[in-house]
Formats: structure tokens, C-alpha cells, sequence
């Protein structure tokens, strides 16, 4: 294993005094935990929206605190839930006494640690909601297993969430909003690698030469399907068909596009497969409001991608372009 | 059953046996969690458990219960992902049922209780692939043979142990329907569960324990 | 090889496509040619600080296109200097009559094609200044040789030359600040693995799994040193000793760093590198102003860093903290 | 020396023999550059070639130095990189000493006006490993091959072509003072230059279609 780190298990830690030290300002960390919130937070007179899940998907979640989006963000260890002691700190540091929107991605792990969370933070006096995302069509949604997976569909409900909250929403306006584009974003993703997760040190899963896996999620677990490796075009094809068939997306709608890196994958090769995905959501006649092409939700070295897709309306447009100042994301 | 003090110090040795365990049997949980999960699951229950080994100094002026209820809380407060509520939060629920010690009585009602409060966090039926399907089998038999066969709790939870490794071995043909193995659909057949295999090891290790 | 790619030979040409349709109101690309402009260019009364060198580097160079940084950028093939042809379209569609600034970086190629297609616009009646960036101490500053490369460093310089071309500045102003700029810029870089160039299709460099190089530069070139694996920390303070060493910094200065991404390393790592480059920046007794952190500058998928410091004083503040609206970089 | 269109039709051949031989060598070239540089050199004058092969029907009406010219701004306006200005620019300034045709003696002052045009343009002294290590010796050697050795064009031609192979030997054992490679510093000694091997490749095709 080759990565710049020093002892693995201090991996997460060090991470979280690493951005701090980058944004002052802008970050604090609760002390004793793997929390970072809002430097100026709490937010007198606002709703607080906070998210978290494991570490290992930079810059999600801490990368999004600032005005506009997240209010605080706990990191667990490497793909690893935070703790339900975690996130209750954590949601009783954000509320300013409006009440606390977190934004959660379905994992079961990720479901029950907030939920437990909620129990002791209600028992607080904390006025808690929750929102679910599963964005992932590659898993089958049914009522007999997990459901589908949340992944970098996630980005834009913790977007349209901030916003609404940062225009004075209360919990159950900013709730709603939330739940709006869970219902209207959809993503696939797919690996040309494995990634390799510090305590381990080795890759996940193998994958040859000329294989790659479609259908992953951002745990480094192996996808749903191994094939043949694709051109940038065929996987651009693939993924947005897949995601563009579920959304069930009509003639003349307006979508924002999402290519997500996975981590090991530079830039340019996200373009590549952007200008296909364009060309295909083009070709089916819908019209593209606005294009996010870059790391959002990663999977630590992973190489692959992800693209998702929201179906937009004026509410939703009016809140992605709303300002935010966050290290990851300004408008 | 033994009084509190011998109680006490049975746990205290079980809780550490489970700990060493499981440092043992890390990268074994992980590499499991690899080939259907996440690759974490060995780290998870490590980091639990040694936090609780760390605890253990605090025991000796609690009760049965109590120690069960810290190691249950100190899970949750240190694990994270899904065993950290699955593992802590149903010790600590059943923890009650020890309130006054530990008996065949009370270690039946406890053991019923565990499996109740993971079926009703993690909502696992049977054949999920999941930690449940080592439960099951292992508090269904602990339980009969405790109350219809009047076998002794060690006796009893012997066969227990058997059951459990048979339901670790029923994870290994079917499709997960639950926890992160279950995204894999139709590819996660063929792999064992790793929250099944933790939930054997560490029946194991009460069980040499108690033997001792 | 295992890129998100279609034909070799098409990457340059399909990213910059990809990148327009990403941003089709930001960014114009030049028919015929791999340059792009802003799609609201020329700025009447502006002068024109235009960039560009070898692809593989994104976001750098196009990404930074936009109102208070580039008014263009000339893409080459991959780690090859566009022609002289293309830079001398790119100076005449950015010139508004002003002026132009080319930043250039210091290589040969760059140099020369520059030189080039400043004599050619010229000849066309367009004002052209020059200012070329060598912020790589890693290599010998001697006069016998090349001297010293152009790396990440570059980015301030573009941000500065950008803002004081925003804010009305005369050529002979914004290149000014830009060779100011300049002055107070050093950078060294490592990898932890070779890229992989599309038309070559394997490995410039073999590196043993416990081997990295130190002092390499942006184009996949080896280092000038080949060392035992490291910790984070050993790198950051190998990286950010020899950056303030050169840059002869003293008690109590103000500075910018920036920890700089080689385009396979996640975001997570850079992170851990700059919790340790921030510490012996104060151990230095510096005051840290402002900090970058992410892939500013990029080697196609190479995995490594580079640590970037830049003094800055009142003037190079205010230019830095000025407004900028480009895909990458927003304030 | 032969009249316009035989020397037309020789430009022509020699640069398609040129085009069909760095396709050979491409990767050679590359890798060469792989290993001080950037792993290009083959890519850009591959690149650079094929443009000029696409154009050598519009050849048919020029003179030899326009088509000289020609192939120096289609270098320059498709190579890019340092090799781009270096070939490109130097052909295209050392083309005008070619507008009284080819002769013995404009020949010198072609190939003389060519290195004269890389030095200024690229700095780079005799020993810094870069092309003029090979171009060097040659124009030397074809300059008093002709002018002292009264020797025919081509057999002066022939020892230039030599000279150049002893030029790019020479790359081998020193340390690059300019271009890429001089970033590696000590590391680049051992290593063979990618531009002087490239100048040698082309004039052997070069000798080679004159021979024919
Ligand atoms: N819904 C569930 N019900 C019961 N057990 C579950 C459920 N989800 C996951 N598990 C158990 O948890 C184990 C995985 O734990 P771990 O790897 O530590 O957490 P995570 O899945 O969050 O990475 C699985 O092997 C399975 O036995
Ligand atoms: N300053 C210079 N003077 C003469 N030749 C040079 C100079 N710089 C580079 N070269 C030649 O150019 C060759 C490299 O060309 P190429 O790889 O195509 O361009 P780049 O270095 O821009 O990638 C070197 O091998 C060397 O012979
Ligand atoms: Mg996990
Ligand atoms: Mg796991
Ligand atoms: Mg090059
Ligand atoms: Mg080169």
C-alpha cells in the first residue's frame, strides 16, 4: 500500500486536524470526537442541516459545512458509521433551538446510528427530523431487503437543504425540500479499481486488467456486475441510460447533471465522460439547467465514476443556486 | 448459578478472552467483510472490544448486569457502522433481563431478548444473510434445552454454540436480503456472513470461558 | 492501462468537448483549435491574462478560465506545448485592445512556442507581455541550464495577474503583480506512483511498492531523487523545509500555502499532509493567511503532492481575496 | 546538383521515408523520453510527420525551399512542445538559404543556418544533450567534407550522417544542462537523448533516399 499517511488507525484523525488547520475559520471540532460543525455555528434563528457517514468519501461530508449547506458533519471511522454518541453530539451542538434536519444515507449502519442518535438527542429536548436518501439504481429497490443505497445524489439534497434553511425554512419546509429531490435524483456508479482502505492495506476486491465492476457503491464494495472493460463512452451510456430509465424522465424536463470522481480519477477522464452523457441526455430531449463535473462523494483511490441525474423545478432551481461558501462547494 | 462475585469475574474473563479473540480474528472478520461488504467488519468489532477490555477495571464494583450494560454501551460508543448498534444496543437492552443475576432462568429470557431487540433494529428476518441467522438457531436451542430438556445452562449453551456454527454455515449458500451484502444481490451467494462468524467466535469464547 | 477513455488520440480533443458542454456559458472553445475562451470574451477594456501548456494538468489550465482569472487557455496534447499557431489564436481572440499577458511555465517547449506566437501576434498589432513562472526548487536555479520548472505555484500567478486585470489594471500593472507573484512563490513536489500517459498506455517511470520519487515536476518526469517509502509527515517536512528554505522566509511574514494534488491522491491525504505542513510552517514563526488544499495542478493520475508557499504581503492579499468565478475556483 | 524537379520529386520521397520511419520508431522515441523526459518525443514527431505526409500533393508546385518552408510552419503549426519551435522554426528560417535551389554550396549554408537557428531558438550549448550534440558534428562534417574535402554532396552527406551517430552516442554518458531532462540533473547521465536520436533517424532517411 502506497499513500500518504503516517500510522493507519491515526488515518481519520489526522484527516479531520488537517482540515481544520486548512479552514480555521471556517471549521471547529468538537472536542473528544470526529465531529467538525460550523466555526460561527450554531446559527441563532435558523434550522441546523447535518449529515455524516464514514470517512473515506472527501470531501463529503465536512467539506460542505459553511453557509448555504451543512451546519456540522461526523465522520466515522473509514466506511464506518459514526457512532450514536457521535451523532447525538453532534446534533445537539448544530441546533440553535429551530430544530435539526439530518441528512442521512441508507445504509443500515448509517439508519440505525441516527436513529439511536435522535432517540437521545429528543430526550435532550433537540426537535429532530430525518431524511433518507437511497439514490442508487443499481441495487433493487424492495420492500424485503436494505432498499437501494445513498450516494452522490446525496450532494444535492444536502445543497437544497442548506439553502432552504439559510432562507429561514422551518424543519418541516427544509424536511420537505430535502425529500423533494431525494424523490427526483438518481445516480449509478462504476470502478475501474478497487480502493484500498488504510487498516487493511490492500485492495478490496480484485479486479483484472481488463475488468471493471459496474454498480458499486462508495464502501470500496464490489458492484453488481463484473464485464468487460468499457470505453468512456460505453460507461457514460450505461450509467446514464440506467439512471435516465429509472428517473422515468419525460421530453422537455429540466435535469442537473452530476459526473462524479471516485477519488483516483483525474479530472479530464470525468470530462471525457461527461461529453457523452450530455449527448445522451440531450438526445433524449431534455434540457440540462446545470452540469457538476468533479469529486463530490469518493470512495478514497477508488478509479471509476458516477453519474446522477435530478429532475429540476423551479423550487429546486431556486435552491441550488442559492450562494454557498463551504471549502468543497461556493456559488 | 454461582453468587455475584464468581459471576463477576466470569464475565470479567470472558470479556477479555472475546477481546483477544477477536484481535486474532481480525483480519479473518475483515477479509470475510471484503468479499461482500465493506472490508471493516474485523476492525469494528476490534475496536469495541478493546475498548471494552480497557473497561474492565471499572467492573469490579458492578454487578452482572451493569457489566453487560457497559460493555453494551461502550459497543455503541466506540463501534459505529452496523455492529455498533446491532452488538451494543441489543446488549443493552437485554442487559434488564440480568438485573437480578445471572440464572438458567434469566440467561434464557436474556438470550430471547438479544435476538428480539436485533430483529427489531435491524428489521433481519431469517435467511437475511445476516448475524440473525447465527442467533436464531443458537437462542432456539439454548432455549429448549434449558427448559424442556433441563440440560445445565453450560450443557445447554454448548449445543448452542453447535447451532450457531450451523447457522454460520447456512449464510454461506443464499442471497443476502439485508446490510450492505445484500447491494450485491445474486453475487453475494457463495460468501459467509462476517456478523454471523463474529457472533459464533465470540459464543465461543464465553463458552471456554465458562468452562474454565 | 485502465482510463475512463475512448480512442487515445482523441483524449485532448474529447475533454475540452467535455468541458464546454459542462460549462457552455463559461467557456467558448476556438474552432478548429484546443483553445478555449470565456464565452463573454474579449472583456471590453480589459486587459487579457491568458495561460496554457501541455494537457493532463486539469483543472489547470482551462478550469481556471473565467471573470477575475483567465481570459484563455491553450490546451496542447498531453504534457506537450500547444504551437505556436494555436497560442497566437489564443492571444488575438483574448486581446480587447488592452493588451494580453501570457503566464507561461518554464519549459522549453512552453517557452519557445510562447516566444513564437508572441511574435507573430505582434505582428498583428496586439500588445503581448510576458511572464514566466519557475517556482520548482526542487531544480537547480543555475544559468547554465534551464533553470527551474513551473508548477502549482502558477495558479497564484494566474490569480493575481487576474484580478488586477478585473480591477483595471494596465498590462504593465498586471504583470507586475504577476512577476511579484513570482518572487514569492516556491513549490516542491513527490510521487508515490508514475502516471500513465493515454497514447504510451503504461508507466513513464517503474517505482518499487516501497519506493517514491522526490522533486518531480508536472509531466510524469521522474524526480530528482529516488528514496525509501515515507510517512505523511516525513514528506511534508521534507517538501515544506526545502520550499521555505529557498524562499528565505522570516519570522513573523505572512503566507498563502497550498497543498496541491497530483490527481489520483484523495482529497483525504492532502489533508493529513497539511496538518503536518501547517505545523512546521508555525513552528517557522510564520502566519498562515490563507490555505488551498486539492488538485490544483495535476500529472493525469499520478498519485503524490506538492507543497506550494507563497509570502504575501498587502497588495498580493487584496488580489488573492478579490472575487473570482471560474469552474474551479470561486470566491 | 539536379534540376527542380528531380530535386522536387526527391524532397517529396525523402520526406515520406522520414514520415514511414518515425511511425517506426515512435515508441522508441518515446521511450526514450520516457526516461529523462516526458514520454512524447515519439507522439510529437509522429505527429508532426504525418501532417507533413498529408501534404506533400501540394507540393507538386513549389520549389524546393518553399517546400522545405512548408514542412517547416506544418512542424511548427502541429508538433507543439520543445521539438515543435526547434525543428519547425529552424527549417522554416534556414529555407530562405534554399531560394536559389539546391546546390553544393547553399546546402552548407542550409544545414549551417539550421544549427545556428536551433542554438539561438533552444540556448543550449554543445554537451547540454539535446539535438545539437548530433547536429553538431554533422554540419560541421558536411562543411568541410564539401568546402576543404571537395567531396560530392552525398558522400559528404554519408560522414555527416556519421557524425551525427557519434553526436548521439555522446548524449549517453553526460548530464543534460537543457531541456527536460536537465530537471533530473546527475539522474539523466546514462540516458540517451530522444531529439539527437530523432535528427539522426531523419537524416539517415534522408542519406537513404538520396542513395536511391
Ligand atoms: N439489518 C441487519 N440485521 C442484522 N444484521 C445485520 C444487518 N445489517 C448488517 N448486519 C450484520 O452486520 C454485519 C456487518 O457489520 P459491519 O461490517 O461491522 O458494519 P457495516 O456493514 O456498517 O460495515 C453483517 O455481516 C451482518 O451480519
Ligand atoms: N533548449 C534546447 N535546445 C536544443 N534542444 C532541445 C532543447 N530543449 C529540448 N531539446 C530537444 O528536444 C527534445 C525533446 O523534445 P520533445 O519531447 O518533443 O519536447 P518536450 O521536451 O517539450 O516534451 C530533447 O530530447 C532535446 O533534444
Ligand atoms: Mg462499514
Ligand atoms: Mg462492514
Ligand atoms: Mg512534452
Ligand atoms: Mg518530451
Amino acid at each position: 500500500m502506497k499513500k500518504l499517511i503516517n500510522d493507519p488507525s491515526d488515518y481519520v484523525d489526522e484527516m479531520l486536524d488537517g482540515m481544520v488547520a486548512a479552514y480555521p475559520d471556517r471549521l471547529r471540532r468538537l472536542e473528544g470526537t470526529k465531529v467538525l460543525v460550523r466555526a460561527d455555528g450554531p446559527v441563532e434563528g435558523k434550522v441546523a442541516v447535518v449529515s455524516g457517514g464514514g470517512s473515506g468519501h472527501e470531501p463529503t461530508h465536512a467539506g460542505f459545512i459553511g453557509d448555504g449547506m451543512l451546519d456540522g458533519a461526523a465522520s466515522g471511522e473509514v466506511f464506518t458509521s459514526p457512532t450514536a454518541n457521535e451523532l447525538d453530539e453532534m446534533v445537539q451542538a448544530a441546533d440553535a433551538g429551530e430544530g435539526v434536519l439530518c441528512v442521512v444515507k441508507n445504509y443500515e449502519g448509517d439508519v440505525m446510528n441516527f436513529d439511536t442518535a435522535a432517540e437521545m438527542a429528543d430526550m435532550e429536548g433537540v426537535e429532530v427530523e430525518q431524511v433518507v436518501v437511497n439514490d442508487d439504481v443499481a441495487v433493487e429497490d424492495s420492500l424485503y431487503t436494505s432498499g437501494r443505497r445513498g450516494v452522490a445524489g446525496t450532494i444535492f439534497v444536502h445543497k437544497v437543504a442548506g439553502a432552504k434553511a439559510a432562507e429561514g425554512g422551518s424543519l418541516e419546509e427544509v424536511k420537505e425540500v430535502a425529500e423533494k429531490a431525494i424523490d427526483n435524483v438518481r445516480t449509478m456508479g462504476m470502478a475501474l479499481t478497487s480502493c484500498i482502505t488504510p487498516e487493511k492495506g490492500e485492495e478490496t476486491f480484485d479486479l483484472g486488467e481488463d475488468e471493471i465492476e459496474l454498480g458499486i457503491g462508495i464502501h470500496g464494495e464490489p458492484g453488481t456486475e463484473r464485464t468487460d472493460l468499457m470505453s468512456a463512452d460505453e460507461v457514460a451510456e450505461h450509467l446514464t441510460t440506467n439512471v435516465l430509465d429509472d428517473l422515468e424522465v419525460e421530453d422537455g424536463e429540466e435535469v442537473v447533471v452530476m459526473v462524479n470522481g471516485m477519488g483516483g480519477t483525474p479530472l479530464s477522464e470525468l470530462f471525457i465522460v461527461n461529453r457523452k452523457v450530455q449527448e445522451i441526455v440531450s438526445d433524449r430531449g431534455l434540457d440540462v439547467w446545470d452540469t457538476w463535473v468533479g469529486d463530490y462523494m469518493t470512495s478514497l483511490d477508488m478509479e471509476g465514476c458516477s453519474v446522477t441525474v435530478l429532475r429540476v423545478d423551479d423550487e429546486l432551481k431556486e435552491l441550488l443556486e442559492a450562494s454557498v461558501d463551504t471549502p468543497a462547494l461556493k456559488r | 448459578m454461582a453468587d455475584e462475585s464468581v459471576q463477576r469475574e466470569a464475565l470479567i474473563a470472558a470479556v477479555e478472552n472475546v477481546a483477544a479473540r477477536i484481535e486474532e480474528e481480525k483480519s479473518y472478520l475483515t477479509d470475510l467483510d471484503s468479499a461482500i461488504g465493506d472490508a471493516d467488519h474485523g476492525n469494528n468489532m476490534h475496536r469495541g472490544f478493546q475498548a471494552v477490555a480497557e473497561k474492565t477495571e471499572d467492573f469490579e464494583d458492578m454487578s452482572p448486569g451493569d457489566i453487560v450494560k457497559t460493555v453494551g454501551t461502550t459497543i455503541i460508543g466506540n463501534v459505529g457502522g452496523a455492529a455498533g448498534p446491532l452488538y451494543g444496543g441489543s446488549l443493552m437492552t437485554a442487559s434488564q433481563e440480568l438485573e437480578d443475576g445471572i440464572t438458567a432462568e434469566t440467561s434464557v429470557a436474556f438470550a430471547e431478548a438479544y435476538l428480539d431487540k436485533v430483529k427489531d433494529r435491524g428489521d433481519a428476518p431469517v435467511g437475511a444473510k445476516t448475524m440473525v441467522d447465527a442467533l436464531t438457531p443458537a437462542v432456539h436451542t439454548y432455549k429448549k434445552s434449558v427448559e424442556q430438556d433441563d440440560l445445565a445452562p453450560l450443557t445447554a449453551f454448548a449445543k448452542a454454540v453447535d447451532a450457531a456454527e450451523r447457522g454460520v454455515e447456512f449464510t454461506v449458500p443464499i442471497k443476502a436480503l439485508k446490510g450492505r451484502a445484500s447491494f450485491l444481490d445474486w453475487r453475494s451467494v457463495g460468501h459467509q456472513d462476517p456478523g454471523a462468524t463474529s457472533t459464533l467466535i465470540i459464543m465461543e469464547e464465553i463458552l471456554k470461558t465458562a468452562e474454565e
